[in-house]
């Protein structure tokens, strides 16, 4: 099954551009879509050619260009929305996956937390899904907790009851897909849990749209914030919501577009989504992203899961070759996505990354913007590897030899 | 032969010199890497106006450590008033390899650390 | 000095793959570039030849494209702060101009307004300078006042002086040129007979940096916002502003690379700028804004101020031939910038835009996200004109064409 | 012949029927459409069931003013209930023209308030 997924897939390489470079003389092996994804010419030509035929503002322009820039940004909400399984009218352009999340930390949070109440997190979490929890409940006086994160990488939902079973938990705020140890969160049964306890769920799922099928309706979480920029597309941020709740909401950035009268003393808010997308939208952006969720639809999702579950699965069974590593996360292929951390006796992560891409292998080393995770991993860093559709097992080879080589001029 | 990781750099990574603490000291710091998470922690002890001892402590790449190691050599002995002076030029000279952006931060913890606890000063070498 | 200006910059227009493009069998006239401007292919390239060649996240990547990307992207950053003549690392990238307001409204608003302060604006802002400051006051308890636009389209610095005198005053919120009037307000005044009384100043530059040389030292304001889209480059804004304020103000945005240390309870932040851009930038668009301000620059600002100035004073000229037509803002081409708003007897804004576009001539019809003003003007909405380096004295010529067959087609 | 602009409509937006208000009146509504500020009231007077008398005011543009006239015509006589039933393309029906997305909302203000003032569902018409 591993074979024919990349079988199938490899023809999508030619899609992008960026593999055509030469560094150091070696062809290049991108290993950190997790940080951010390459993307492929149908994702750049949208937006050039959204520049250099149709551009104009959208939702006001009476003229054709503000009609064709409408209906190819809304055009993109749609099938953005269509692709997670959400309502396009619940779901809210943002700037990133992190300004998804504060915009509920500061628009619901600000009115509705208060002291005695808790922000449940767990110690796997993005800095993004830590520090607008930290900042929220200092301003309203509410707890932040964390759910702690075992050996095996995989959360307790015994400890996620007993937390909930306290009553003081109003929102549950976990990553769907950890971007450092892979493992993939039971995101339906925590917001089955949390509501049943009273609390909202939002779901951090930067790394799950990118990688595999999400349908939110399953899920049925009551936030799900996630980023453009590591599904292919670019630099524009996607929250999808409830409905009772966005209405209910006040909106977090004030300005243009957002209102529907402004009053010199107050305002009214538009409709939904609009409420939350003040100023002028990055329409080029979201368009783009409609162009990398079309992309990735007509690769497949299931196809997508499939081969990074194989070229994980490869990672898994080829890194113990190298002397002295040490390998994180879950060790069941099915329970986690397409990343690998891993560390190396002898030899720091900023010594593997910069050895690495001597021979063209981009990896990542650092704290992954998940300090409080590195802590309780026992470590300062790590070096990271990481798939997407463009990754082959010839990629994993190749790192591989980039780290034994490393190792022999580390004289190690 | 590497042109970063030199002979030296790998031997003052591997067998960092002065590593370690030092109790009394006169003065500590301690300060990190926000980008790589690298912890650097310096104690000194100062006699006749002059860092008389000095031990640092922490984690780090092999050009932070060999950085804070090879500093550390130049520090001891120095009078205490100098090590204000001593710049970012004057580290990467003294490692004698070139330092690209991205590492510069590595290459400047520890004088960073060890000016820090010397003149309060918690900025980055410039 | 006119015309010279108009065939110094005529060259430009070729830069513009849109202009080649057909609407209704006619050429197309972009007259809204207030809205938004279009864009040269030095920026649409700028972002491909990213895309397709050093694409990367910044800052972290120890790999060569990680270092391609950081060194692109921050010297970037560099090039757009001395377009406006301030410090680097006191500029920020943010979404918008919305965003780059609602940043100050939140991390210094929050925590500086309190009962008994006033935040100072004019009636002729546009929402994004209205709508935060609502929403601050009202968390707040502080009050927001306006100062009047009276029918010379002109602030009173009289009145500002009286308001400033009550001593009340904590910051001043001011456009640089208006949206919808064109007015140059004289900011760099205004900015100092605040500080004179103890008050801040922000200025929505959103306008200005599209048009005229803007000297930020020059005018000394405490904030300076200002967007990318306008000012020929794509979607992303930015703040400038002034140290000690940037160091104190908490942070807006929690996330990725703000913070310096993330500990469980509370976490400290990066240095200036990266303290206020949470999560991952919006990166091309950065390099495309470097590749505008570039584009600009070698334009030279006084000749684009020039062009602007003489295709306002041939539109204010040429105008007044429709029968019918109303036109606001300053008389004086030396203080206004280069955005004409007009109505005409019997015929709505909207329409006119409609009928302007079967000649392919693009005009903006509405409030232009200033419905305070519209009451001030006594109009539910204005038609409006305004231009960018593109224009041209032709383009004019097209739009009275288009004005008196909309009025035929009205029976006028 | 302007596709749009249609004599009738022309003369509808210039001589709007019954535009102004009613006092006293049994319903009223007031709404606006915020992309483009267009404002528009009615008054209603209620009769045995039915819509009576009606008058509507504000302002707009051509297409919203025109709609908001010939959809009076037809509310006057019918019985009040009726009034929810009628929807978007009912409006663009009796209008006769092709109606762009972007000039939907200006065409849909008039029954929007009026359905408003007798179902209060502040809506819009779909
Ligand atoms: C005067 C003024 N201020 C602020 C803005 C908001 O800019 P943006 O929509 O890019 O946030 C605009 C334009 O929309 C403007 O014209
Ligand atoms: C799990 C997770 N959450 C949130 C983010 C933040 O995404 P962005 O930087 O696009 O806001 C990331 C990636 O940086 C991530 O991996």
């Amino acid at each position: 099954m591993g074979a024919v997924a990349e079988s199938t897939l490899s023809r999508l390489r030619a899609d992008f551009p960026i593999l055509d470079r030469e560094i150091n003389g070696h062809s290049l092996v991108y290993l950190d879509s997790a940080a951010s994804s390459q993307k492929p010419r149908q994702v750049i030509e949208a937006m050039d050619s959204f520049y250099a035929h149709s551009y104009g503002t959208v939702h006001r322009g009476v003229y054709e260009l503000g009609r064709e820039a409408t209906e190819l940004f809304e055009g993109a909400r749609e099938r953005i929305a269509a692709f997670v399984n959400w309502d396009s009218d619940l779901s809210i352009f943002t700037r990133n996956a992190t300004e998804a999340i504060n915009l509920v930390a500061y628009a619901w949070g600000r009115g509705n937390l208060g002291p005695g109440d808790e922000v449940l997190i767990t110690e796997m979490e993005h800095h993004s899904n830590i520090v607008p929890w930290q900042l929220a409940c200092e301003d309203t006086g509410a707890k932040l907790r964390y759910l702690s994160v075992p050996e095996s990488g995989e959360l307790s939902l015994d400890e996620l009851d007993a937390v909930l079973a306290e009553g003081r938990v109003r929102l549950v705020a976990v990553g769907h897909v950890s971007n450092v140890l892979g493992t993939i969160n039971p995101v339906e049964e925590i917001a089955r849990r949390a509501r049943a306890a009273g609390a909202l769920t939002l779901v951090d799922g930067a790394q799950s749209v990118p990688q595999m099928p999400v349908d939110l309706r399953a899920i049925d979480a009551d936030f799900y914030a996630w980023t453009g920029h590591k599904a292919l597309g670019p630099t524009v941020g996607m929250l999808h919501g409830r409905r009772e709740l966005l209405k209910e909401m006040r909106p977090f950035l004030g300005g243009g577009h957002m209102i529907s009268r402004v009053e010199r003393e107050h305002s009214t808010w538009n409709e939904l989504p609009w409420k939350f997308e003040a100023g002028t939208n990055a329409i080029a952006e979201a368009i783009g992203l409609g162009a990398a969720v079309d992309y990735l639809a007509a690769a497949g999702m299931d196809a997508v899961r499939a081969h990074e579950r194989e070229l994980t699965a490869y990672a898994l069974e080829r890194l113990p070759e190298v002397a002295g590593i040490t390998l994180y996360g879950p060790r069941d292929v099915d329970r986690r996505g397409g990343v690998v951390p891993f560390t190396i006796e002898g030899m720091h992560p900023h010594d593997i990354a910069e050895l690495c891409d001597r021979e063209a292998v981009c990896v990542r080393a650092g704290h992954h913007c998940a300090q409080p995770l590195m802590r309780v991993l026992g470590v300062g860093a790590t070096a990271r590897a990481s798939f997407h559709v463009y990754n082959t097992r010839d990629d994993v080879d190749r790192l591989v030899h980039a780290l034994n080589g490393a190792r022999e001029v580390f004289g190690l | 032969m590497d042109a970063l990781y030199r002979d030296y750099i790998l031997d003052h990574y591997k067998n960092p010199r002065n590593f370690g603490e030092l109790d009394p000291h006169d003065l500590e710091w301690h300060d990190h890497n926000p980008l790589c998470g690298d912890e650097l922690g310096v104690h000194i002890v100062v006699k006749d106006g002059r860092v008389a001892d000095l031990r640092f402590h922490g984690q780090g790449c092999a050009i932070s450590q060999a950085a804070a190691s090879i500093t550390s050599e130049e520090l001891i002995g120095l009078p205490v008033e100098e090590v204000a002076g001593l710049d970012a030029d004057w580290v990467i000279d003294q490692l004698g390899i070139e330092i690209s952006p991205t590492r510069r931060k590595c290459a400047l913890l520890g004088l960073k650390v060890m000016r820090g606890a010397t003149t309060g000063d918690a900025s980055w070498p410039e």
